[in-house]
């Protein structure tokens, strides 16, 4: 069978992880075989990308798509050409309305945000920072949802009563770079402010604070860095005191989860609308259940 | 109306550190023909470009036709009736003759159109042949573009667009320099034309025997500053030469340079 | 062209041969390009790129595929008519792509309706006075957005003589900066039905090709055209001839903004949602379409002919990569040497043209 | 310059108004924004832009800042050294930032060591063999890779006649292929400590500055430099008269890559990473260092010290943005209007200094 | 080695329809001064170019110094031995005059270096001092850049290149036509001590007075052909005028034309 595959984007880390338990399933998989397309984050180009398949004649569609607002266009495309659609990782906007022959595999990527910066909130709490915390939150790219969601879910967390002491004094742009987020931490840093924690929508731009923060001698032991997606390197540096929290979302899982249920929809099969697979929190408590 | 069509007074140009035309007290009246000489580096396209608004004046006025004139660029120059063949031409490359014959004054229809109203090519090739043949060039196929013509047929065309239309004061900068012996004469015969439809023209010539065939009087440039006003009849070549070199100075600039 | 090419006397012309039009080059290359896929399909997948071979649509045709290879372009393909005016200017323009994606933004919000499944739009950007507008007013709003950013454009561009790239890179920044500041880059959904129908089925080809056919009239037989060329081709000369060069470049940055902004009502439309993220880099796309077509970065040559085919061209390749199942990444390396190579085909046709006896 | 300003006779020339070298507006509008900064720094966040106010630093300027203001830029800015070269041959070169990142990986992968934290390392791209290498091998194997690259664009720009901007475009969607195909999008990280001390600290800076001061004294000094300016200024002349114009660009596109494929080292080295995104639009801000700093891209114009100045200008941009706290949509729209007012600056003056008596 | 220099049998050149040269035979000796003459557009720029490698030539051989040759560019005819003042002059408009004056070889010291070796600027100021004394050209500053020239001042920067090198051939195209009085009859010095250090020339001019004081022979274009092979002194001004519009033509080449 084949099923086509539109990523949001290739050269975005925890999308690679996806891809790549997509690509592992598949080799175990008989007669499966995938063709597996890159959006680069441009809805439009998805759309694009489904009418293609839908035009090669593919058995089933699995989509991670760009904007989840988007999809409506796409569940209508491949409903009216009878071709099994599985959204995965995003959760569409019409998630009620989803037709017959559709379904979706997912993590909540609410919860994602909202895990780290709770655990963040714990943390600062535990250093006896109660009285009043400073934090700087790096951001991806603002077009993004993803980063714009889990900038929402810090803000949302320090919102609440119990983590309202922390403030935060300014959040800019990294676009999700190491590099960018190296140099905006030094520039944060040249300013004097003090400040106790930092954020970032991602491990790569978390990992760029801590390098920046090592360069100007302040020990990491002092500051809570927060990020999201378990990279390797992330859970290498947690290994080395330096990160304190990111989060681990089974995107290998959901990769091979998406293809099992095309695989259910293709032939005929009942299944569930929607699939859920939890974000898990990683910490250095924990951290021995992640490594390789 | 008086009978002077162009003035200048204390007209004066500096590139930087270059003082390119210095006090330039200039007069033409009402269809005379002129000719400005001089070295190369004289001034003489920096007179011109002056009097056309290409380049804006360092000081001095200009006065055409009875107004006091500061065209901000060639186009105002050429709504107020001055018809200019520039040392460089001015031509569009890409575009072929009748194209560029036209360039800024095409033949349209619709006009209501506004910006967007339709060519009348037929009409323009047309009078592009004929104004061709006015100058005797021989171009072999004329939608050919203005990148493929040899040095002497893109002066003629250039030539061509100034007599096509008609206007107060003509200027001509180096018309011939390119042009064989044929075609110099058919564009001679373009300016004895002007004289008798009564156009005044300034000439930029090099060319001695040229200027006193053609014109009532000339006026010699030096480094930048008039030096000589001579009436054609009162003077010579050699005469003309002395001026030009330096071995001679007009009594009334005797000032200058 | 008609064949009455005349001249006045002198050397020996022979008519019969004339210059082989450019555009026939440009549609040689989207034969062969299609030739290539048709071969490989048959050999690596065993399917016809454009002709139907399995049953699934009873025609000669793959009639999803030939739609889909138009509908992908001719968004893109609206923003490089505009494009392609620019560059026959000797300019370029970079900010076309990011216009995109503040006019979607910015349009989309007057286009909302006030209740989505019963429940008031929760996306609602505006208050209620804002909501279910008639499609008018988005569109209006968009086209508008458009000419401004094109008219700022043509204003740095024509009297501050700014070089285009700079001037448009400036406005390509300023307008990304504006799409993520609009709603804070959140998404602005759920327009009005009316709204939904502008960019829906095969709307967009219809749309770009009666564009097409417009500015072909246009830049061929009007003075529009003619003063467009001319610019591009030497701008002095078109200054000291009495063109007033500013005004017409405004003019022309102006249209290519209008059509920018058209491109984001159409793209909002079609895809339901508008995101700050939309457009990004299609202005190296339309860009692309154009120089493919055979308009020269030099200024003074192209046609909107050779760009509708350079459309055509990316839409076949981006299409034929999914039916090949090559794997993504090679798609960016093969699109790369493909537009080389297009260009050097072009080139090199063009040398030897001019070189044939 | 000296003095000994000459010429054959002839008009009045006066040495005391020479021209007013163009550094020094850039100059003046570098010092111009960081004056504007300091008055908003003072009037909204109470604190100076360079100067140090609060005690964390002991010293007049607050060195962190001066610092990091530099080394933000270093490493694009030798990307825009060569991009200079590039611009001053009236080309462009848009694959600067793919080339980096394609080169990162590639160099990156060569620079791995064989254990991380008493693990093997588990990012390992190639076998052991190629774990533990000495520094020497990844260096250049990044530099081959950006020369590479490089030598390919040079000689699809002069022996092909693409136009710069398309050959490039080619090779920037080229080299992005590459950079997502080699190890299939996966990062590679862990280098060796070697490694890990070329893009340490101010390195980069270092680099940067020594680099900028060779290629002055070789654009100024030399026949490479001659020949650069003089193929800018007229191909068509430079070619009559015997240069050999297309093997000079070759080697101009080559030095480019190189410095693209350098930048590539210090960044991973830098980062302690490579990801195939790296690089992504650095093309557009080594371009706006060049155009800032004065380079024409007309072709012709332009210098290395201008285009380091233009660097710095971005370098303080950039970091006056984050000292202002301002808001992350309005730094790309004021970025827009800084380059577009940086540009239009530099043409108002030198329009001026041409009017000038 | 035979006295013959140059030699073209047969050299045709088409651009697309246009034949803009046509079976073009052709003998130059050592040390002889030709003239090429013609209406505008009557091939003459174009045999020029063919011989000097500028374009690729439709058909036909060209002979120089005894070896048969195809140039691939201007370069390689220069290195062969063939100066070139061409009529769109060839100058980098951004640099200034010494610049352009030693474009393509350029003196430079530590020439181990290769491609970055070092320019001897002082002594490349000197040497364009003394070229341009030559031509007699005033150039109020040489730090100038070439867009900044008058017409002629360009023109002599082209030929002062040209006259400073010494080569076994030098071919000008209209070198005078953009020149004053002064500048003109320096450059007709110029081509006089070439004729006296026994190198060739070939001079394309519309300038009949110039062409019969300088040469030796003339040769006339028609429409892409050669129509006339004349000795200066078997012929006069009216006579070449005659062969020019076609009035004339050559008894060896009646079948031409
Ligand atoms: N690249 C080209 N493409 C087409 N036609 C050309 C091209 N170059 C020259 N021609 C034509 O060839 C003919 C001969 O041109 P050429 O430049 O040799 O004339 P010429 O004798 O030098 O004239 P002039 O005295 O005006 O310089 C002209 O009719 C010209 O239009
Ligand atoms: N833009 C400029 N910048 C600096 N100097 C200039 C500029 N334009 C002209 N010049 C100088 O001004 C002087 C006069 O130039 P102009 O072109 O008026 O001479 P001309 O009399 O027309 O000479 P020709 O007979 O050679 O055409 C020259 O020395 C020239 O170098
Ligand atoms: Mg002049
Ligand atoms: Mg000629």
């Amino acid at each position: 069978q084949q099923i086509g595959v539109s990523v949001a984007r290739f050269d975005d880390n925890g999308l690679t992880v996806m891809r790549n338990g997509m690509a592992a399933h598949e080799a175990k998989l008989d007669g499966v075989s995938l063709q597996v397309e890159d959006a680069t984050d441009d809805v439009a180009k998805q759309l694009d990308q489904i009418n293609n398949f839908i035009a090669s004649g593919v058995d089933a569609i699995i989509v991670n798509a760009v904007d989840t607002n988007a999809t409506e266009a796409m569940s209508a495309a491949a409903a009216s050409a009878g071709v099994p659609l599985v959204y995965v990782n995003r959760q569409p906007i019409n998630m009620a309305t989803l037709p017959d022959g559709q379904a979706f595999v997912a993590s909540n990527e609410i919860e994602s945000g909202t895990l780290a910066a709770f655990r963040m909130c714990q943390d600062l709490r535990a250093q006896g920072k109660s009285g009043g915390a400073r934090a700087y939150m790096l951001m991806g790219q603002l077009s993004n949802q993803a980063a714009v969601q889990r900038s929402k879910d810090f803000e949302d967390v320090i919102g609440m009563d119990m983590c309202n002491f922390i403030t935060l004094i300014d959040k800019q742009t990294a676009e999700w770079s190491r590099d960018k987020a190296q140099d905006l931490m030094t520039n944060w840093i040249s300013s004097g402010e003090p400040f106790d924690a930092v954020f970032g929508n991602n491990d790569e731009m978390a990992i760029g604070a801590i390098q920046a923060m090592k360069a100007a001698g302040i020990s990491m032991d002092d500051v809570v860095v927060g990020g999201v997606d378990a990279t390797s390197d992330a859970l290498v540096s947690m290994q080395a005191g330096e990160m304190d929290v990111t989060v681990f979302q089974d995107l290998a899982g959901q990769g091979a989860g998406s293809i099992d249920t095309a695989i259910a929809l293709i032939n005929g099969e009942d299944v569930d609308k929607a699939v859920f697979i939890p974000f898990k929190l990683v910490t250095p408590e924990n951290i021995g259940e992640f490594l390789p | 109306m008086s009978d002077i069509i162009l003035e200048t007074k204390g007209l004066t140009k500096h590139y930087g550190g270059v003082h390119a035309l210095e006090d330039a007290d200039f007069v033409l009246k009402n269809g005379e023909h002129v000719a400005i000489m001089g070295d190369n580096g004289a001034g003489k396209s920096t007179f011109v470009r002056q009097i056309t608004g290409v380049e804006q004046r360092t000081r001095g006025t200009v006065t055409f036709d009875g107004n006091d004139v500061n065209f901000a660029g060639p186009l105002d120059a050429r709504e107020a009736g001055i018809e200019t063949v520039f040392q460089t031409l001015a031509l569009a490359d890409d575009l072929n003759v009748p194209d560029n014959l036209f360039l800024g004054r095409e033949k349209t229809k619709f006009n209501f159109l506004g910006p967007f109203r339709v060519l009348d090519y037929k009409a323009m090739r047309e009078d592009t042949m004929a104004g061709l043949e006015k100058t005797g060039v021989k171009i072999p196929n004329i939608r050919n573009t203005i990148a493929n013509m040899s040095g002497g047929q893109r002066q003629c065309v250039a030539i061509a667009r100034t007599a096509t239309f008609a206007s107060k004061l003509t200027i001509m900068d180096e018309p011939t320099a390119a042009l064989g012996v044929q075609e110099t004469e058919q564009v001679e015969n373009i300016i004895r034309t002007l004289k008798k439809q009564g156009e005044s023209l300034i000439l930029v010539s090099h060319n001695m025997r040229q200027v006193f065939d053609l014109v009532d009087r000339i006026i010699v440039f030096r480094r930048g500053r008039i030096v000589a006003n001579l009436n054609k009849d009162e003077t010579d070549g050699q005469d003309v030469v002395a001026y030009i070199t330096g071995a001679k100075t007009g009594a009334e600039y005797e000032g200058a340079a | 062209m008609s064949d009455t090419s005349q001249g006045t006397g002198g050397l020996t012309f022979d008519k019969s041969k004339r210059q082989w039009p450019n555009e026939l080059n440009v549609l040689a290359a989207l034969i062969l390009i299609v030739i290539i896929f048709e071969i490989l399909g048959a050999v690596f997948v065993g399917q016809s790129l454009l002709f139907d071979t399995n049953d699934r649509f009873d025609s000669i045709f793959n009639e999803a595929r030939l739609r889909i290879i138009i509908i992908q372009v001719a968004i893109v393909g609206i923003i490089a008519l505009g494009v392609t005016q620019v560059i026959i200017t000797a300019g370029i323009d970079l900010s076309s792509g990011s216009v995109l994606g503040a006019t979607a933004m910015i349009a989309m919000s007057f286009a909302q309706v006030a209740e989505v499944n019963g429940a008031p739009n929760p996306k609602a950007i505006f208050g209620p006075a804002f909501l279910d507008l008639p499609v008018i007013v988005p569109v209006m709003v968009g086209l508008g957005c458009g000419i401004i950013a094109g008219i700022i454009n043509g204003i740095l561009v024509a009297y501050s003589r700014i070089p285009p790239f700079i001037a448009t890179l400036g406005m390509m920044l300023f307008a990304r900066g504006v799409a993520q500041w609009w709603s804070s880059g959140n998404p602005v959904s759920f327009p009005t039905e009316a709204y939904a129908v502008i960019g829906a089925g095969m709307n967009p080809v219809i749309i770009f090709l009666a564009l097409a056919l417009l500015f072909h009239l246009v830049m061929n037989y009007t003075l529009y055209g003619k003063h467009t060329f001319a610019i591009g081709s030497n701008e002095a000369a078109a200054r000291m001839s009495g063109i007033n060069v500013p005004r017409h470049l405004v003019l022309v940055y102006a249209i290519a903004g209008m059509l920018a902004g058209l491109s984001a009502v159409i793209l909002t439309s079609k895809n339901l949602t508008a995101q700050s993220g939309m457009g990004l880099s299609y202005e190296l796309d339309a860009i692309a379409m154009a120089v493919i077509g055979g308009v020269s970065l030099f200024g003074g040559r192209g046609s909107i002919v050779g760009t509708v085919i350079g459309a055509l061209i990316i839409g076949v390749i981006t299409s034929g990569f999914t039916f090949l199942r090559l794997g993504a990444f090679y798609q960016e390396m093969v699109l790369g040497c493909i537009i080389v190579g297009a260009v050097a085909l072009d080139q090199w046709q063009q040398k030897r043209a001019a070189a044939r006896a």
